[in-house]
């Protein structure tokens, strides 16, 4: 027994640190304090000292990495660098304006989450529960949970890490998605859907990754790279085991055929966590496939290239087709979600340099923009019976008019659409440009041409709810009439996003010199 | 390599299972299968290299696998207690 | 030197924005502000367009570079040569005129505001791409514009709108990202950097015949969608039979021309080779254009449509004049661009007045009007006769220019498109027949004979064309130069070649 | 006073703008100040004219640079005026004839209420023709082409308020617009081949072109003017142009406008000299044209009509005369100057009479008119006289030496375009004198309500002035050949050739034609009663009351097909081109529907997906590598 | 030797038991089918030189993940049957497809691989596996704790019950009897003849009558009480058996 106690370099980790430590702190808060409305209070200072102070500790980071490349700690399992921190810095952003609108009420004191995720959806004992003021304030820290589960995905280096990270950040989003405050069954029936589906591409995920250990008797990704130049003769299982790895990431990014879960979860969970799931998910699964493509599995470019051109075409096709007969909106956007899937597959042709600052870019653009959508959905309501404010209206048809009734809403809606659409002077022309940009550099303009007829298509779809909030009259006496509670919470989101792609689309520079310096890995040579 | 094999068709067992049963619990059943077929190809594929990597990689899958399970469990718990039922051709109101 | 063309991108930007910002009580103000406004604009650019060198009115002169976003090559480039320069008095003298025209169109203050700061931003983005000297910012400029006009389009006028709306925008949406994949692709074939984009960078540029090929073609097929070319045409009927007269005018005499601009100071400068490659097949499709956009223009039963197919038929006489690649003709096709701006907006000003008093586009609503509203009547026929070239009035100089320059080169061409001169003196003279002439149609007899606010919409675009007409060179001269080097650049490519 | 010229154009111009917009205000005294602008230009013509007489030598004419029009670039053309003998003599025509009629008109149009936008446009067709005549580039003569053409447009459309007039003017303008296609293509011909448009430089390097191009132009400018000057096939619209006010039918489609053609073609005559074939068109569409022309007149029971047709049929003449080349340049401009006076002569005894007639235009509603409106009488008759070519009055002196020049030359050419000349003299005579027997002799046809009554002085001292010009002019401008000298620098010196039969024998036979064609006439229609209800008629009558179906032709031809196609693009662009778009939008729609079976909501079947899509991506991708 | 035999148990051990995943309807049979698997897989750890893995099966699968399985599908209806009739079109034969291609492709993969196993020294005893575990691999450790910990407040999240309402004390209860209209004073006792059974026997007043209350309404249902005129007769009747008098 010579167990020598390890060095673990922990500064590289203090936001990781700081966020996971916070959640189990929010835990404690849980059992420890009593009071329903206090708790909730407690946690979202809590919540939200700990994301800026994380926020901070990424800055600071960063600080200290200027000129070098990055930080090995633990011996290659987690590799702290620009690039990660780069997607750390982002995935906090989104946590930031997420929690606050988990955090947000309407003007009627109603919350987006369940007030005991328990019972059965309205039964007496959810309207006791409700009536004696109980809230799931343990939607904190698991949020949380899934944050420092996010970001820690961005920067594990090694596939069994990487499977841990993954189970962290998906569990949490599994419990997460059950509890909605209205329509509970699909809710639940989403967070069924997700959670199968997710443990079966886990499976299939951690089945690839042992079929790479296999084929490479490593499972550190910068190894793997390595090994796969020299070790021969397992070429079948080493593909099929990247096909596997890719697929579990694919399916948290949503990428078709692997999002049939995207629609059906994005539709049934509550609003604020769709927005979560949607920008940081999306952005940390993109973190890691990166970092797997780049490091580990760049020797097989050529054999691989096939799935990506085939997996972003079915994509942006199936999504924008898909996204075009919809008349849920949260429905539609997830159906559009699929379409972005595709085009950040776009970006991996040819594995070029130009990826790996065009991706946090268009992560970032795209996830500002469905955390500012999402919240503006949580905005707009359907008028309950007793004339207060009721569910939210998701019905594309309660939608109309709502440019006349209010302007600045359906205004930052419009703009996050003519984003996701990708129309110069927003983000999300920017972040398609760089994209595009990088698959040209990997001379896949026929790919680009197919994603820019995607777009012009999903352009339709987008369009069409403007056209509905600004150009349709509601008629007179329409049931679906819309009240827009006050929610300042919601408002601050809403405006920060929609100042965000604004400032993006037209003065990107900055960012964009960030995320190119960002574009460099710590690739460890032993 | 026999063990490997032996993976693989508990691997597609399992997945099978997934897809043709309908109890929710089942399934998952089926999921577990798919990891614990894993563990058996990590753990081969440990012995054949000689060295614990692929043990240790077993070791955590189970530990995960362990709280898949519990919030699986408690997700189909709470899905049972507002349906009666816990067939996966129920709740299919998200669709299209 | 003082940025003229970034404050003139700037003042309407910030007009709208001052629009959007007036507290209630201030809106019904909205439209003298965007008017001061405007006109402030056009003072500013004739302030502008005296220190304009004419002698060298093919240089960019007023350049203005800054570095943008480095990082992906674009730069803030801004800088006119006399075409750039004569199209954005265009749109400076036509906004305000549209403004004025659409005085009473709109009764809700909030959405005459809307209205207006619309307008104002469309300004902005036309000033801005008339000026751009960089391929992204264009793009960028190109793209942005739909936005305020799919607004304009979708949230003023008849009811069918906002199918017209939506088409508008698939239609150019489509154009503009074809070229995109175009833009990105020549980030890689130019020699990339911080001012990868500066059009001065990409002209002149080394690439194999099938890059150059495909890449003009991302480009053409944009331009060939704003300038309407037969058959990517149809979006500009339905746009302009729905749309505001204003927006309409606005669209088909200023926005329009962006692709026959870009066509001259793009296409032909960066892809010359393939310009000629592919000059056989635009000039056949420009000819059909010119036939087909008369032909359907006879045809019409509703004024804004037939106006919209004139436009059609004149977007080929100015594409034949390009891609025939003569000086002379090149001469008359930018010239055409100007000219064409104000007439058809004139016309559409025009038949927009007299909507605003029937409330109908239909030519079986009118009849016998010029008993009764004779002014009205013969600044109606004198807007139409510009419509059909008629001599005297500047589109005729553009018209015969493109004719007698191309012919050396497309004698058939040519000899089809002549043909037009008949056709368009048919759907103006049967125009005017059915609604002004022949017996007063019952009911119109108190018909309002043209106010003084439409005067002063119509009679300064009247006289600009008479002046035009008979003094063309003021205006040659200003396009000379740069049609000599568009010229030039196809013919050297061609004496390498 | 050549140097000045510009203020001819200028001053009606300036004059036509001015009554435009001058408003009503100027209802009460807006035609004086017409009237005063043609005067004044008629002055600066004449005082032109004078300077040139005075000048020793041949009359080269000058140039008189304005302002550069089109400047640098590869065409370069510049508004400039040619002051010579042909020019000038067009500027004395247009505004003399001009300036008599604005006289005219002042009493003619004097109940109407618009008759100051009548003068305006009246000006502005003095402007627009003079700046025709005197352009020195055919790019500026384009502009006077067109501008006339909107004049004649306008004043044709002068009561629109009739829907059948409104389709006249239109007719007129589209008609004389395919003419104009003609004028293009030749000024792009010429860009092609001598790199400018103006009249030095294209002339200059004539000769050195090919006999083809020439040809061509050559061709592309009979087109334009037989648009303008209502020749064969494009002769239509000259009838119907009598839908304008009389003193307009006289000015415009008598005297001046349409014989536009016969300039173009004479001025271009250094083109045509190299270009044989394309003069034989020229000639054989004269010759055509004339026969044609003569013989709608001679069915024809409108006044009016029956005078247009007659100018149709005298425009022939000159087309054949200018077709013959040199030797019927000088004849075509003289038969044009004459034939301006008699017929406008004419048409305003016309218009006296109808002015009489409650503006009645049917001839067989005429008759015995001679007692009650004498100075009309006499002074159409000496026009009736000077076209039948009755010597020595005018129309004799020219058009006789027509006769003759046509029957110069070789082969089969003489003997049918001298043929159709002599044959079209004849016909004249009696359609002329039909006309003339019809309206004033007979038996009076008129209603009770009519009560015919002399005109005021105004109408009718123009019209003594034109008579006397009918009379008297050919006999001065012939003798020793002043007018044919006076044009030859325009025209180039003609040789002598002698035609192919003697000359007293050509003079013989159109004297007896004219004769027995007057006789038949007068027998027809001064002996003997005048049906006042038109008799069915032969089928040649039908076919020449009716223009020899020409609209009927157009119609089945042009117009009908034309709409046809229209029609047909109208509906395939909304049903084929923007269907399509639609088509394919609904498509994606269609595919989003099919899609969506796929995402049925049961859980095991998106797990089913996922499988399939593992299982063939890794498939290829193991297969393949 | 022994280690192929041991492999063809483990394969028997594991595969036959799993395909009653694929068609068993008794979900419980399932259960108990996976169990086996679980031990089989255990036995192949050991088999693998992985004693402590092997273990680690048993304690967290079979012991733990198994049971709890068990106990949901208790809680949810031991005897529920599943009918094996496909409800999707085309799924069941898809499925198959696919998963036996999955199968197929897998093992055609594997089983092109020839490895040599290099050394066969390194056995997985735990103390090997945790100098390794608290080494390179701590940061995994410290992160599956918070994976529990998720695990935990995520099932009490879903599952977790709490009181909703507070606990009522006895007067609280007694007050809201009275409010609802019972009999504040005690009901009588029944049974007359303490020496019998009484509790079926009512309770007589003074004048000897029945009291009806003093017998649970219950028996009176039943008819299961006695009137009393037995015990009353024999209270006359002293000499008549009745009862072990002493």
């Amino acid at each position: 027994m010579n167990f020598v106690t390890p060095e673990i370099a922990w500064a590289p980790l203090t936001p990781i640190l700081i966020v996971l430590g916070a959640a189990a702190a929010g835990v404690l808060v849980e059992s420890f304090i009593k009071t329903p409305a206090t708790r909730r209070v407690v946690q979202l200072w809590l919540s939200g000292a700990a994301l800026l102070a994380a926020l901070v500790a990424v800055v600071v980071q960063w600080g200290g990495l200027e000129g070098a490349a990055g930080t090995v700690v633990m011996s290659g399992k987690i590799t702290v660098d620009l690039q990660s921190l780069a997607w750390q810095l982002m995935l906090l952003i989104f946590a930031v304006l997420s929690v606050l609108l988990f955090a947000s009420k309407t003007s009627d004191n109603e919350e987006s989450f369940t007030a005991l995720g328990s019972v059965a959806p309205g039964s007496v004992e959810e309207k006791l529960a409700r009536r004696a003021g109980l809230q799931v304030t343990e939607v904190f820290p698991l949020a949380l949970f899934a944050v420092g589960g996010m970001m820690l995905f961005t920067c594990v280096t090694d596939l069994i890490f990487l499977f841990v990270a993954l189970e962290l950040f998906s569990l949490p989003l599994y419990i997460l998605v059950a509890l909605a405050r209205r329509r509970r069954l699909l809710s639940q029936e989403a967070a069924l859907k997700y959670f199968l589906l997710g443990a079966f591409s886990s499976a299939i995920f951690l089945f690839g990754a042992a079929l790479v250990y296999g084929a490479t008797t490593q499972i550190d990704v910068a190894f793997i790279g390595i090994a796969i130049e020299i070790v021969d003769g397992r070429d079948g299982m080493l593909l099929l085991g990247a096909v596997m790895v890719i697929v579990g990431l694919m399916f948290k990014i949503g990428a078709a055929p692997f999002h049939s879960w995207v629609p059906d979860v994005y539709q049934g969970a509550p609003t604020p966590v769709t927005a979560f799931m949607g920008a940081a998910t999306k952005a940390a699964a993109t973190a890691a496939l990166i970092r797997v493509m780049y490091l580990a599995f760049y020797p097989l470019e050529w054999e691989l290239s096939w799935m990506f051109w085939a997996v972003a075409i079915l994509s942006m096709a199936l999504g924008t087709v898909l996204a075009l007969v919809q008349t849920d909106i949260k429905r539609m956007l997830a159906y559009s979600a699929v379409a972005h899937a595709g085009f950040i597959l776009v970006a991996f042709a040819g594995l070029e340099a130009e990826a790996l600052a065009a991706l946090p870019f268009y992560l970032l653009t795209y996830g500002l923009a469905t955390i500012g959508a999402f919240a503006i959905i949580t905005q707009v309501r359907e008028r309950a019976e007793d004339g207060g404010v009721g569910a939210e209206a998701v019905r594309l048809g309660q939608w109309a008019g709502l440019g006349k009734r209010s302007p600045l809403l359906a205004g930052a809606m419009a703009l996050f659409l003519l984003s996701f659409a990708g129309i110069p002077l927003t983000a999300g022309f920017i972040g398609k440009f760089e994209v595009f940009s990088a698959a040209v550099a990997g001379g896949a303009w026929i790919l680009v041409l197919i994603a820019v007829i995607a777009s012009a298509v999903a352009a339709f779809f987008y369009v069409r709810l403007i056209v509905l909030m600004f150009f349709t009259d509601v008629p007179e006496g329409a049931e679906d009439s819309i009240a827009v509670g006050n929610e300042p919470l919601s408002r601050v989101v809403i405006y920060l996003t929609a100042i965000a792609i604004l400032v993006l689309g037209i003065l990107p520079s900055g960012v964009l010199e960030l995320f190119q310096e960002s574009a460099v890995f710590l690739v460890i040579g032993g | 390599m026999n063990y490997v094999i032996l993976a693989a068709i508990l691997f597609s067992i399992g997945s099978a299972a997934v897809l043709l049963r309908r109890n929710a619990i089942v399934a998952f059943m089926g999921v577990e299968l798919m990891l614990n077929a894993a563990n058996l190809a990590l753990v081969a594929f440990s012995r054949m290299f000689g060295e614990l990597d692929g043990q240790i990689m077993a070791f955590f899958v189970m530990v995960v696998a362990a709280a898949e399970v519990v919030v699986g469990l408690a997700i189909i718990i709470a899905l049972f207690r507002a349906r009666q039922t816990i067939s996966l051709d129920e709740p299919a109101e998200l669709k299209g | 030197m003082f940025p003229f063309l970034t404050v003139l991108i700037a003042l309407p930007v910030v007009g709208a924005a001052l629009l959007w910002a007036l507290p209630a009580s201030a809106r019904t103000k909205a439209r003298e502000i965007a008017l001061g406004v405007t006109v402030a604009e056009a003072a500013l650019f004739v302030v502008m367009a005296l220190q304009f060198d004419k002698a060298d009115a093919g240089a960019i002169q007023f350049a203005e570079t800054h570095a943008w976003i480095p990082q992906i090559g674009a730069s803030w480039a801004l800088g006119v040569n006399g075409l750039g320069l004569l199209m954005i008095a265009l749109s400076v003298i036509l906004v305000p005129l549209a403004i004025l025209a659409g005085w009473r169109e709109e009764t809700d203050a909030t959405r005459r505001r809307n209205y207006m700061a619309l307008v104002l931003l469309g300004q902005a983005f036309m000033v801005g791409i008339f000026a751009a000297r960089d391929v992204f910012l264009f793009y960028v400029l190109f793209e942005a514009m739909l936005v305020p006009l799919y607004f304009l389009i979708g949230g003023f006028g008849g009811a069918q709108r906002r199918y017209a709306a939506v088409k508008f925008l698939l239609y150019s949406l489509v154009g503009g990202l074809i070229m995109l994949v175009a833009v990105v692709a020549l980030y890689f074939v130019g020699e990339g950097g911080e001012q990868a984009f500066l059009i001065d960078n990409l002209t002149g540029m080394e690439m194999s015949s099938t890059t150059e090929r495909l890449l003009f073609l991302g480009f053409f097929l944009a331009f060939a969608i704003k300038a309407p070319m037969v058959p990517l045409h149809t979006w500009l009927p339905t746009v302009a039979e729905e749309a505001r007269p204003g927006t309409t005018a606005l669209l088909v005499a200023v926005l329009d021309k962006i692709g026959t601009f870009g066509m001259i100071t793009l296409c032909l400068t960066m892809f010359p080779n393939a310009s000629q490659w592919a000059a056989p097949v635009i000039i056949v499709l420009a000819v059909i254009s010119v036939i087909y956009g008369a032909l359907l223009a006879i045809g019409q039963k509703n004024m804004m449509r037939l106006v919209a197919f004139t436009s059609v038929s004149h977007f080929g006489v100015m594409i034949l004049g390009i891609f025939a690649f003569q000086q002379t003709s090149m001469e008359g096709a930018a010239l055409y661009m100007f000219n064409h701006g104000l007439s058809t907006a004139a016309l559409f000003f025009l038949v927009g007045f007299l909507i605003e008093r029937t409330g109908s586009a239909d030519l079986a609503d009118y009849g016998g009007l010029q008993r009764v509203i004779p002014v009205f009547a013969g600044s109606f026929l004198i807007v139409g006769m510009s419509a059909a070239a008629l001599p005297g009035l500047s589109p005729f100089v553009s018209e015969i220019m493109v004719f007698i320059g191309a012919y050396p080169v497309a004698k058939a061409a040519v000899i089809v498109s002549a043909i037009s001169v008949v056709l368009a003196a048919l759907y103006i003279l049967l125009t005017y027949k059915k609604v002004f002439t022949g017996p007063v149609l019952e009911g119109s007899e108190g018909t309002r004979e043209m106010t003084l606010r439409e005067k002063l919409v119509a009679w300064p675009l009247i006289v600009a064309m008479l002046v035009l007409g008979f003094l063309p060179g003021l205006a040659i001269d200003y396009v000379r130069e740069p049609a000599a080097d568009a010229v030039a650049y196809v013919a050297i490519e061609e004496a390498n070649a | 006073m050549q140097s000045l010229i510009w203020l001819a154009i200028a001053i009606p111009l300036a004059s036509a703008a001015f009554l435009l917009l001058a408003g009503k205000r100027a209802d009460a005294w807006g035609h004086w100040v017409g009237v005063a602008a043609s005067s004044v230009a008629f002055l600066v013509g004449a005082g032109a004219l004078l300077e040139m007489l005075g000048e020793s030598g041949d009359h080269p004419g000058m140039t008189l640079t304005l302002w550069e029009f089109i400047p640098g670039g590869d065409l370069n053309v510049d508004v400039g005026l040619l002051v010579d003998p042909l020019s000038i003599t067009f500027v004395m025509l247009i505004t003399f004839v001009g300036t008599l009629i604005h006289f005219y008109s002042v009493a003619y149009m004097e109940h109407d209420v618009a008759r100051r936008r009548f003068f305006a446009y009246l000006n502005l067709f003095i402007a627009a023709m003079l700046l025709l005549v005197l352009a020195d580039s055919f790019l500026l003569l384009f502009f006077g082409w067109e501008g006339v053409g909107l004049a004649s447009y306008l004043l044709i459309g002068f009561w629109n308020q009739k829907n059948e007039y409104a389709t006249a003017a239109n007719k007129a303008f589209v008609v004389n617009r395919i003419g104009d296609i003609g004028l293009i293509v030749a000024m792009g011909m010429m860009f092609a081949a001598f790199g400018a448009v103006d009249f030095e430089t294209v002339f200059a390097q004539a000769p050195e072109a090919s006999t083809a191009t020439l040809t061509a132009i050559g061709l592309a400018l009979l087109l334009a003017a037989c648009g303008k000057s209502a020749q064969f096939p494009l002769q239509s619209w000259l009838g119907d142009a009598m839908a304008g006010p009389t003193p307009v039918s006289a000015l415009i489609h008598a005297a001046t406008m349409v014989t536009a053609g016969v300039y173009l073609i004479v001025r271009s005559a250094p083109i045509f000299n190299g270009a044989p074939d394309a003069q034989l068109v020229v000639a054989v569409v004269g010759a055509i044209t004339l026969l044609l022309g003569a013989f709608i007149g001679m069915a024809k029971d409108d006044i009016k009509k029956a005078l247009a047709a007659s100018t149709m049929s005298q425009i022939g003449y000159m087309m054949l005369a200018a077709g013959l080349g040199p030797i019927g340049y000088a004849f075509a401009i003289f038969h044009l100057v004459t034939h301006g006076f008699f017929k406008a002569g004419m048409f305003l005894g016309a218009g006296s009479v109808m002015h009489a007639m409650n503006d009645g235009v049917d001839m067989r509603r005429y008759g015995a008119l001679r007692g009650v409106m004498t100075i009309t009488w006499v002074t159409f008759g000496l026009g009736w006289l000077a076209i039948l070519g009755v010597p020595p009055f005018s129309g004799y002196w020219s058009k006789d030496k027509i006769i003759e020049a046509a029957f110069v030359g070789d082969g089969w050419q003489p003997w049918v375009l001298g043929g159709a000349a002599l044959v079209g003299a004849g016909l004249t005579a009696f359609y002329m004198s039909r006309l003339f027997f019809m309206t004033f002799h007979g038996k009076a046809r008129w209603n009770d309500e009519v009560h015919p009554h002399e005109s005021p002085l105004l109408m009718t001292v123009p019209m003594m002035i034109l008579a006397v010009g009918s009379a008297f002019l050919g006999l001065f401008l012939a003798s020793g050949d002043r007018f044919a000298h006076f044009l030859e620098p325009v025209t180039g010196h003609a040789e002598h050739h002698d035609p192919v039969i003697p000359i007293p024998l050509i003079i013989g036979l159109t004297l007896a034609l004219v004769i027995l064609g007057a006789v038949i006439a007068w027998l027809k229609y001064g002996r003997a009663d005048v049906p006042e209800e038109a008799p069915a008629g032969s089928l040649a009558t039908i076919t020449a009351r009716n223009d020899f179906f020409q609209d009927s032709v157009n119609r089945a031809v042009f117009q009908r097909p034309g709409q046809h196609l229209t029609r047909t693009l109208v509906y395939g662009d909304a049903a084929i081109i923007d269907g399509a778009v639609n088509k394919q939008a609904r498509g994606w729609a269609r595919l989003g529907e099919g899609s969506r079976k796929f995402q049925n909501g049961q859980v095991r079947s998106y797990a089913l997906t996922m499988l399939v899509g593992v299982v063939v991506i890794a498939l290829v991708i193991v297969m393949g590598a | 030797m022994v280690n192929e035999v041991l492999f063809w148990i483990v394969a028997f051990l594991t595969v036959i038991p799993s395909l009653a995943l694929l068609f068993a309807k008794r979900p419980v049979h399932i259960a108990m089918s996976i169990v086996t698997v679980m031990v089989g897989l255990a036995a192949a750890y050991v088999g693998l030189g992985a004693p402590f893995l092997g273990v680690v099966q048993i304690v967290v699968y079979t012991g733990a993940v198994m049971m709890m399985f068990l106990f949901v599908l208790m809680l949810v209806g031991v005897d529920q049957r599943e009918d094996l009739k496909e409800t999707i079109k085309g799924q069941k034969w898809i499925g198959f497809a696919g998963s036996i291609g999955l199968a197929i492709l897998l093992i055609a993969v594997i089983g092109k691989v020839t490895m040599e196993p290099r050394i066969t020294g390194v056995e997985g005893n735990p103390e090997e596996i945790a100098l390794q575990l608290f080494s390179e691999y701590v940061l995994v450790m410290e992160v599956l704790g918070f994976l529990l910990i998720t695990a935990a407040v995520g099932a009490l999240v879903l599952t977790h019950v709490p009181r909703l309402t507070p606990r009522r004390t006895q007067v609280e209860l007694a007050e809201a009897r009275v409010l609802a209209g019972a009999n504040p004073v005690n009901k009588p006792m029944p049974g007359v003849y303490a020496r019998h059974n009484a509790l079926d026997v009512p309770a007589l007043d003074p004048e000897g009558n029945v009291i009806e209350d003093s017998v649970s309404r219950v028996l009176e249902i039943r008819h299961q009480t006695q009137d009393g005129a037995e015990f009353r007769a024999h209270l006359e009747n002293p000499e008549q058996k009745g009862g072990d008098d002493k």
